[in-house]
């Protein structure tokens, strides 16, 4: 009853342009070498709101590799003579309660959240896509076994299932993110069985049959390939949720225990309290808006290869058309007044 | 077009009309009729039901469902008569209770001396309770239809106060002696008849025993109403059961508990028509509800507390309270297979106890926020007579530890307790078996912010000493039950809130030996104090009592057993619109009856604007969708 | 020819501005419409017929805009009309049917409320009235059964009975001009030929003139009575049918009725589906826009651009082998020897 | 009609599958819980020996585990999903949900409420003006709604709303009562009860939360409408209309519309889901004693069978919810043979 369709069509959101039976095209046919097509791939993602995300991404890998390196501070070190200092040039972002720099705990925390991501991310890959490729090349009662299971995966809402299994594994950060692998194992498993199951139509593989190539050949040399830019685009979107669950969970102190107490959702939980909402709103709001450009970095990322992926004909009008679209309409405004006295023009 | 304008126009018009209409018709402009005390809890209480009660959130509203045989006067430690109007206490062992006549539950029973023996002897121990009721006096079950029963009655849960009333040997309506021999019909008794006096016997001399019949454990209810609720009915609705001056109005689970004016109560009746305790979890959402004036009265936060001191429309009250707050060192060698053993050693606990920073602990804003005392010793400053006022931290010219890093890693240098691998972390080979860094333990339960802040104060300041420190979270029960009584913790957190107003209670559960795998969770095995402890138990002279606790603090202070930490303020804070609220210094909220409240105007938007509003948002609603309606589908 | 002139396009040009560049859909169409006559585009597969259609609907979709030229129906000249008044026309004086009838109608509205629609939009009429004026039409068309179908959703329908509603719903206000663009190439063989005859016979009943697109030269033969050849956005060749067939004089035109393999009947193609290409209507051929096809390419066909001048009476050529043109070319630049020949087809 | 309710049987049969598959995972988690099960179920404090003993008999835990699990279904089924241990011990845990849920239901329902009122027409507008400012400044909006962490949401909302400018109140308690509690949602019961009072405060009291709780999904539903608008935008039978002479609005409005807004259908059954996931940190920031609010407090005490049996009851909730627009979706889409 749940699948993925609305992520699946603001795919079409961001680059939908409308189709025109424009002339003599096929005639304009060549086939690309891959390089070039490499190439194009690059050049469409070149649009600002993917560079920012790029950006953002690479900042963050930056600041979790780095940290160590970057971080004015250490992130769990206690400096009882500088609790509670509003945002300042020793603290950009000013510091906790135990006068821990928010920055350099949002320097490490990055570490926690890209962990967090990418890992369960990649397990929850490693689970799903056999399971979907399995399910659509064995169709039959495999498929459907291992399909409703799916859909039972699917019929809680994300966060609360998350929340059970963390609860049954006990809080750290290995039970949550074991916690958000399995939760986005569905998923993927539908991702991987639809496209396959397209795939396997084709004919190509029903030759590779023929020749007699074995399943796993045609699943490695065929099937793989052909459902990788999907997975690509929903891996790095599920990375931006994974950070968002992670946060909720640990909001609700299932999340990273002490003395790693610098993850992101954490910070706020521990800071949440009558003194921070009326005075030190630093220490709520730097930890929040990190999550928030972080998530934000990956749903750009992913909207942006998307579309890089399944190029269409983006509507981008050059400066003269604009110009000419301008004083088009400007004429047209002019001599519909005119022509409403102008005599009717016979023409034979 | 033109059309849907009009139409929208008359639409909003007959809205906001209507809407209007509704506000002059509507029972808002009439005020509350009631009166209603509003009080934030940290938490839903966990039963109404006496008998098992620990936690203060159900305490406070147990306390002004029932009364107790005694009472406390008003904001005082001073006994005053409850439901028993007098007693007689005869040489130390056996006490005499005078029930007070005329009094009714809130269903209109009267209360009766079976009432008050079958309530107290809910509390005692299970084989004491089996011994009185299969006793000869109330042998057949007509006379008493649920002798047999008692067992199932409370689910085979001893009350929680249980081991505080072990000295009690027998609980006897009086007279019972020559009563004996004719048919019992205790239940149909009534006050009055010769059946007026309830006697406690102890096995031993008992010198706080009055105390014990102050709790909301020994609250008097109605044995017909409890055995007909049963014990669901009188966990979650325990409608005239008690005879206290509120009676049971409803409980919403996780929301408030509404308890109404009990008007024919024996004392002192009510102002406020109801009392609601309201369970707020969040610590910030019960500082903004008395801010905002949604709630009258709470105990406040201490992170808080100066933003509700300065704040006009609340009054604020702060004393010294009477419970304590310790860290504990594992005192014992080698238990169970753990490394440690090392603790064992009383200069290392020194060392520790040098290392810990009770002045942030008192004074930081993420701790008690300058809201509580150095503690010196086992007992309270409150208990005067038993309190050594000549022991000081250092820095006031006394003997007890302050934090000082230097000085803590001197004593482990002289110990020879170095760091040998250079990775940071003393090295203790030679002292255990086990591992080689000086690795410690570090246990709080989950949901407690103070403790596990102290966790992470100590990790780094051990961490000045050399000795690496592991927080460890547990869920409460596991904490108590599980963890530190099998010394699964090196150190750990903890805080005591007295039995009874009495020396006895902050030594004898916590320091004697027999209480290990208990309550003696630091493993404090010293004969000398275990025996001078029996001894000021069953001693009823104050000054040798005195004497003799102000030995055993001595003993514990230089065997550096606890880091003594700190003696929490008791804080209460009630908007200006409250008089009369009479502070406890046990830190409850009993003696509602005596606040009176006057309504305080609502604040906020004024209605009607918001009705206007809501009104023209609906009708633009409607339009949008009339609007639509037309242009779109014509079908 | 003395029948007055319905509808005149003048050098039309409309423009696609993609992100890839400019695309020159139309550059310099004349073409014009009698009353009451059939005239069919001719062209491979997007030579702009359909383009021609959209920019006199004006219904051209971005980027695409028409950046010169005048479409004149009626004395009205429509490329300066504001919306408003276009409104009026559309669906009124001037109707088009597309070529997909699975697609083109909305398929949550039953058929007779989309026909009723159109009645109601222009007519002022309430619901009810238009709704049984449909049911009326349909009936002209002799539909069968027209109270079910028009209570029927467009996917209960065969794709010959939608093409039919298509049709109703463009004959709904008894406009003067009818564009089908390509009304039968989703249909089947017999199908076609009923949906044919239902229109030619329209013709008559309602005296509208028809604009039928197509690139099925025999539709051409039986329906139209006038043709115009286009290629790749220009006229290349108009003429009455007859004179089409008989003798053909633009070497584009020849090729197509020679039935040259690669005129062959091919789906729409989407631009989309050509990533990142230059379609080589971004940057046309210079000159003639056919002479890298043609087998009779000169010099000045690479270099100059012929006008659509008449060759003989009612017959238009745009090639530098004829007439005017021809002379042109020679004084221009004396050189006049072919390109050294290619085999194109 | 016949056929839409020989289709909804269909569903609710192909539904019993799924739901025992939600139990029985449900059923599973709450055994893998580590420890034994007797010191939860006990409650807090120690047992007597043959305390345990009762218990065991009485949890059937010393039957075989598939035996267990018939008990479970039995027990689910007559709305027993057993006791609380720590927050209220003792407890029915179906009294607590059931007193619970309604505050969950009308925070809902405001959220849907704007989600669907605030939602499909942004998602139209930026479609309409495609690669306008307001189109850039919607999906942006709409980029970072879908970012946010919904209790950082609330929390920033409480500062700005509740602390800097007070508008609103801070948190739910000081609600003001309806005389009559039919149904425990106050906006209706206020209705029923002509208390004006109880409207106004509920819809004050509300506000934040359900604003705080509706962004995401408001976000991703604009999202959704946007895209699909624009896809049907391109359908053949728009330019059909605007041959027909169609004004923009007549062609958007009711030949776009409707169309797109059957996809957009599924998804704000999706959302619903979300919403009852995020009422759970929404309900936590602003103090709403709803289920949400219950399983946290459980979460902190660690009472097992609570966030287990309000695990279960949402999942059903959410089951059910989708069930509803599924059908809703075939009643909406003539194409859809039932």
């Amino acid at each position: 009853m749940v699948d993925d369709s609305y992520s699946k069509s603001y795919e079409d959101a961001e680059n939908f342009t409308f189709t025109v039976d424009l002339p003599g095209l096929k005639s304009g046919i060549v086939e690309r070498p891959r390089l070039q097509r490499f190439l194009d791939f690059l050049s469409r993602l070149k649009n600002p709101l993917t560079i920012i995300g790029i950006i953002i991404v690479a900042g963050l890998i930056l600041s979790a590799v780095l940290a160590p390196f970057i971080a004015p501070y250490n992130p769990i070190a206690v400096d009882l003579n500088s609790k509670n200092l509003p945002p300042s040039l020793q603290h950009p972002f000013g510091t906790d309660g135990f006068g821990r720099d928010i920055f350099s705990r949002i320097l490490y925390g990055a570490q926690i959240s890209l962990f967090v991501g990418i890992v369960s991310v990649l397990g929850a890959v490693a689970v799903g896509v056999p399971l979907g490729i399995l399910s659509a090349y064995k169709s039959g009662y495999i498929d459907t076994v291992i399909m409703r299971i799916m859909d039972i995966m699917l019929a809680f809402p994300s966060i609360i299932l998350a929340i059970a299994i963390a609860m049954v594994i006990g809080a750290g950060i290995h039970a949550v993110t074991i916690a958000i692998l399995v939760v986005s194992i569905p998923v993927y498993a539908r991702i991987a069985r639809g496209s396959a199951l397209a795939v396997i139509q084709e004919t190509y593989i029903e030759a590779a049959r023929a020749i007699g190539a074995s399943g796993l050949r045609i699943i490695f040399r065929h099937i793989l390939p052909n459902i990788l830019a999907p997975l690509l685009v929903e891996m790095t979107l599920d990375i931006g949720s994974a950070v968002l669950s992670l946060a909720g969970l640990s909001f609700l102190g299932l999340g990273a225990p002490p003395p790693y107490t610098y993850d992101w959702g954490r910070m706020i939980s521990d800071n949440f309290s009558y003194q921070a909402v009326t005075r030190y709103w630093w220490q709520l709001t730097f930890p929040g808006l990190a999550i928030v450009f972080c998530v934000l970095g990956w749903n750009l990322l992913g909207d942006g290869l998307r579309d890089a992926m399944d190029p269409k004909l983006r509507l981008k009008l050059s400066k003269e058309a604009k110009k000419l679209i301008k004083d088009l309409k400007k004429k047209q405004r002019g001599l519909e007044k005119s022509n409403a006295k102008k005599p009717v023009r016979v023409v034979n | 077009m033109k059309k849907s304008v009009k139409y929208s126009l008359a639409l909003v018009l007959m809205l906001s009309l209507a809407a209007s209409g509704i506000i002059i018709l509507s029972p808002i402009k009439a005020q509350a009729v009631t009166t209603t005390l509003k009080i934030a809890q940290g938490g839903d209480p966990i039963t109404l039901d006496p008998y098992d009660s620990w936690d203060s959130a159900s305490n406070d509203v147990i306390l002004n469902i029932y009364d107790q045989l005694v009472m406390y006067v008003p904001s005082t430690l001073q006994f005053r008569p409850g439901l028993a109007v007098g007693w007689q206490i005869l040489p130390n062992t056996t006490i005499i209770f005078n029930i007070r006549r005329n009094v009714t539950f809130h269903n209109g029973d009267p209360m009766t001396p079976y009432d008050v023996w079958w309530s107290l002897q809910r509390v005692l121990p299970l084989y004491l309770r089996s011994a009185l009721f299969n006793s000869s006096y109330i042998n057949n079950a007509t006379a008493n239809p649920h002798h047999w029963n008692w067992s199932e009655y409370d689910g085979d849960r001893e009350s929680f106060v249980w081991l505080l009333f072990e000295p009690v040997k027998d609980i006897r309506m009086a007279d019972i002696g020559f009563w004996g021999n004719t048919t019992f019909t205790g239940e149909n008794a009534t006050a009055g008849d010769g059946w007026d006096e309830i006697v406690v016997e102890f096995s031993e001399p008992f010198a706080p025993g009055l105390s014990l019949f102050s709790y909301a454990a020994t609250s008097i209810v109605n044995w017909k109403v409890a055995t007909e609720l049963g014990p669901h009915g009188m966990k979650f609705a325990p409608v005239g059961a008690g005879t206290g001056p509120f009676k049971f109005n409803s409980w919403i689970l996780n929301y408030k508990v509404v308890l109404d004016k009990w008007e024919n109560y024996w004392g002192q009746v009510p102002h406020v028509d109801r009392v609601e305790f309201q369970t707020i979890l969040s610590a910030s959402s019960r500082t903004l509800a008395i801010k905002t004036g949604m709630v009258d009265l709470l105990y406040p936060e201490s992170a808080d507390w100066y933003d509700l001191k300065s704040d006009p429309n609340i009054e604020t009250w702060q004393e010294a309270g009477l419970g304590t707050r310790y860290i504990s060192f594992q005192c014992l060698q080698n238990v169970t297979g753990r490394m440690f053993g090392i603790l064992s050693n009383t200069t290392v606990r020194k060392a520790l106890s040098y290392a810990i920073n009770y002045d942030e602990i008192i004074n930081g804003e993420l701790f008690l926020n300058g809201l509580a005392t150095r503690m010196t010793q086992p007992v309270v400053p409150a208990i005067e007579w038993a309190y050594n006022s000549s022991i000081k931290p250092e820095d006031e010219g006394g003997i007890l530890p302050i934090y000082n890093i230097t000085k803590a890693n001197e004593i482990l240098d002289s110990l020879g307790i170095v760091d040998v691998d250079g990775d940071g972390i003393r090295d203790i080979k030679g002292w255990t078996n086990s591992s080689d860094d000086f690795k410690l333990i570090y246990g709080y339960n989950i949901g407690n912010a103070v403790r596990e802040r102290v966790g992470t104060l100590l990790k780094d300041s051990f961490a000045q000493i050399g000795v690496d420190l592991e927080i460890q979270g547990d869920e409460w029960s596991v904490f108590l039950y599980d963890k530190i009584v099998n010394g699964a913790y090196d150190i750990w957190m903890l805080g005591w809130g007295p039995d009874y107003i009495d020396p006895d209670t902050y030594f004898y559960p916590l320091f004697h030996s027999k209480f290990i795998w208990s309550t003696n969770g630091a493993g404090v095995n010293i004969s000398s104090v275990d025996t001078m402890l029996e001894q000021a138990r069953a001693e009823t002279n104050q000054t040798i009592r005195a004497q003799l606790y102000k030995n055993v603090t001595n003993i514990l202070i230089n065997e550096y057993v606890w880091a003594w930490c700190y003696i929490p303020d008791n804080l209460y804070a009630w908007r200006t619109t409250v008089t009369g609220f009479k502070h406890s210094p046990l830190d409850q909220m009993d003696d509602l009856e005596y606040v009176e409240i006057t309504p305080s105007a609502g604040a906020g938007i004024p209605v009607e604007v918001i009705a206007i509003i809501v009104g023209v948002v609906v009708a633009v609603a409607v339009i949008g969708g009339i609007a639509y309606w037309r242009k779109g589908a014509p079908a | 020819m003395t029948a007055n002139v319905l509808l005149t396009i003048r050098n039309l040009r409309t423009h696609f501005f993609t992100e890839e560049g400019v695309v020159q859909a139309l550059d310099g169409v004349d073409l014009e419409v009698y009353e009451k006559e059939i005239i069919g585009l001719v062209g491979e597969t997007g030579s702009g017929k359909s383009v021609t259609a959209l920019s006199v609907m004006r219904l051209i979709p971005q980027p695409g805009f028409i950046v010169d030229g005048e479409i004149i129906f009626k004395g009205k000249p429509l490329h300066l009309l504001s919306e408003e008044e276009m409104r009026k026309i559309r669906g009124k004086e001037i109707t088009m049917i597309f070529q997909d009838p699975m697609n083109a109608l909305n398929p949550v509205f039953t058929v007779g409320n989309q026909i009723a629609e159109t009645i109601q939009l222009h007519n002022d009429v309430t619901y009810r009235e238009a709704f049984n004026q449909s049911i009326e039409l349909l009936r002209r068309l002799n539909i069968p059964k027209p109270e079910r179908i028009v209570n029927s959703y467009p996917h209960e329908l065969s794709g010959g009975m939608r093409q039919r509603i298509q049709i109703a719903i463009g004959l709904a206000c008894q406009p003067a001009l009818l564009i089908a663009d390509e009304p039968t190439t989703a249909l089947d063989a017999t199908v076609e030929v009923q949906v044919l005859e239902l229109i030619k016979r329209l013709r008559d009943e309602f005296n509208t003139s028809i604009m039928l697109i197509t690139h099925d030269l025999g539709v051409i033969a039986e329906m139209c009575d006038r043709v115009v050849v286009m290629y790749a956005g220009n006229v290349v060749e108009k003429a009455d049918v007859k004179t089409i067939f008989k003798h053909p004089l633009h070497p584009y035109t020849q090729a197509l009725l020679g039935a040259i393999p690669y005129a062959e009947r091919k789906k729409k193609s989407r631009l989309t589906t050509i990533p990142g290409t230059v379609p080589n209507l971004i940057n046309p051929p210079s000159g003639c826009r056919f002479h890298p096809r043609c087998k009779h390419a000169m010099i000045v066909c690479k270099t100059l651009k012929p006008m659509l001048l008449e060759e003989e009476q009612g017959h238009f050529v745009s090639c530098f082998l004829y007439s005017k043109n021809k002379e042109f070319a020679e004084r221009e630049h004396g050189v006049f020897e072919p390109l050294p020949g290619r085999i194109v087809y | 009609m016949k056929g839409l309710y020989a289709y909804i049987i269909r569903r609710l049969i192909l539904l019993i599958p799924v739901v025992l598959g939600v139990m029985l995972l449900t059923f599973i988690l709450m055994h893998s819980i580590p420890g034994n099960p007797v010191a939860y179920l006990g409650g807090s404090g120690k047992l007597p020996p043959d305390a345990v003993e009762k218990l065991i008999k009485i949890y059937g835990l010393d039957q075989p585990l598939f035996i267990q699990f018939f008990l479970y279904l039995a027990n689910v089924f007559q709305g027993n999903l057993g006791t609380s241990i720590s927050v209220n011990p003792g407890a029915n845990i179906t009294d607590l949900i059931l007193t619970a849920f309604p505050h969950t239901v009308e925070l809902t329902i405001y959220s849907s409420i704007i989600m669907v009122l605030v939602g499909i027409p942004a998602g139209v507008i930026s479609a309409k003006k495609r690669n306008s400012l307001t189109d850039n400044v919607t999906r942006v909006g709409a980029l970072i709604g879908v970012s946010m962490p919904v209790f950082w949401l609330g929390i920033m909302l409480q500062i700005v709303f509740g602390v800097a400018i007070p508008i609103f109140p801070l948190l739910w308690a000081g609600i003001h009562e309806p005389a009559v509690k039919a149904t425990g949602i106050y906006l209706i019961d206020g209705f029923l009860s002509l208390d004006f009072r109880t409207i106004v405060d509920s819809i004050m009291h509300y506000a934040l939360p359900s604003i705080a709780l509706g962004a995401l999904s408001l976000s991703i539903v604009t999202r959704m409408v946007r895209s699909s608008m624009l896809e049907v935008l391109g359908e053949d039978y728009i330019r059909t209309a605007r041959a027909k002479g169609c004004s923009e609005n007549a062609t958007i409005y009711r030949h776009a519309l409707r169309n797109s807004l059957l996809p957009a259908t599924t998804v704000i059954g999706l959302q619903i889901g979300g919403l009852l996931g995020g009422a759970v940190l929404t309900e936590t920031v602003f103090a709403i004693p709803g289920v949400g609010r219950l399983i946290t407090d459980a979460i902190l005490k660690y009472d097992y069978p609570l966030v287990m049996a309000g695990v279960l009851f949402i999942a059903i909730i959410y089951i059910i919810a989708n069930l509803v627009v599924d059908v809703l979706y075939a009643y909406l889409d003539p194409r859809i043979r039932y």
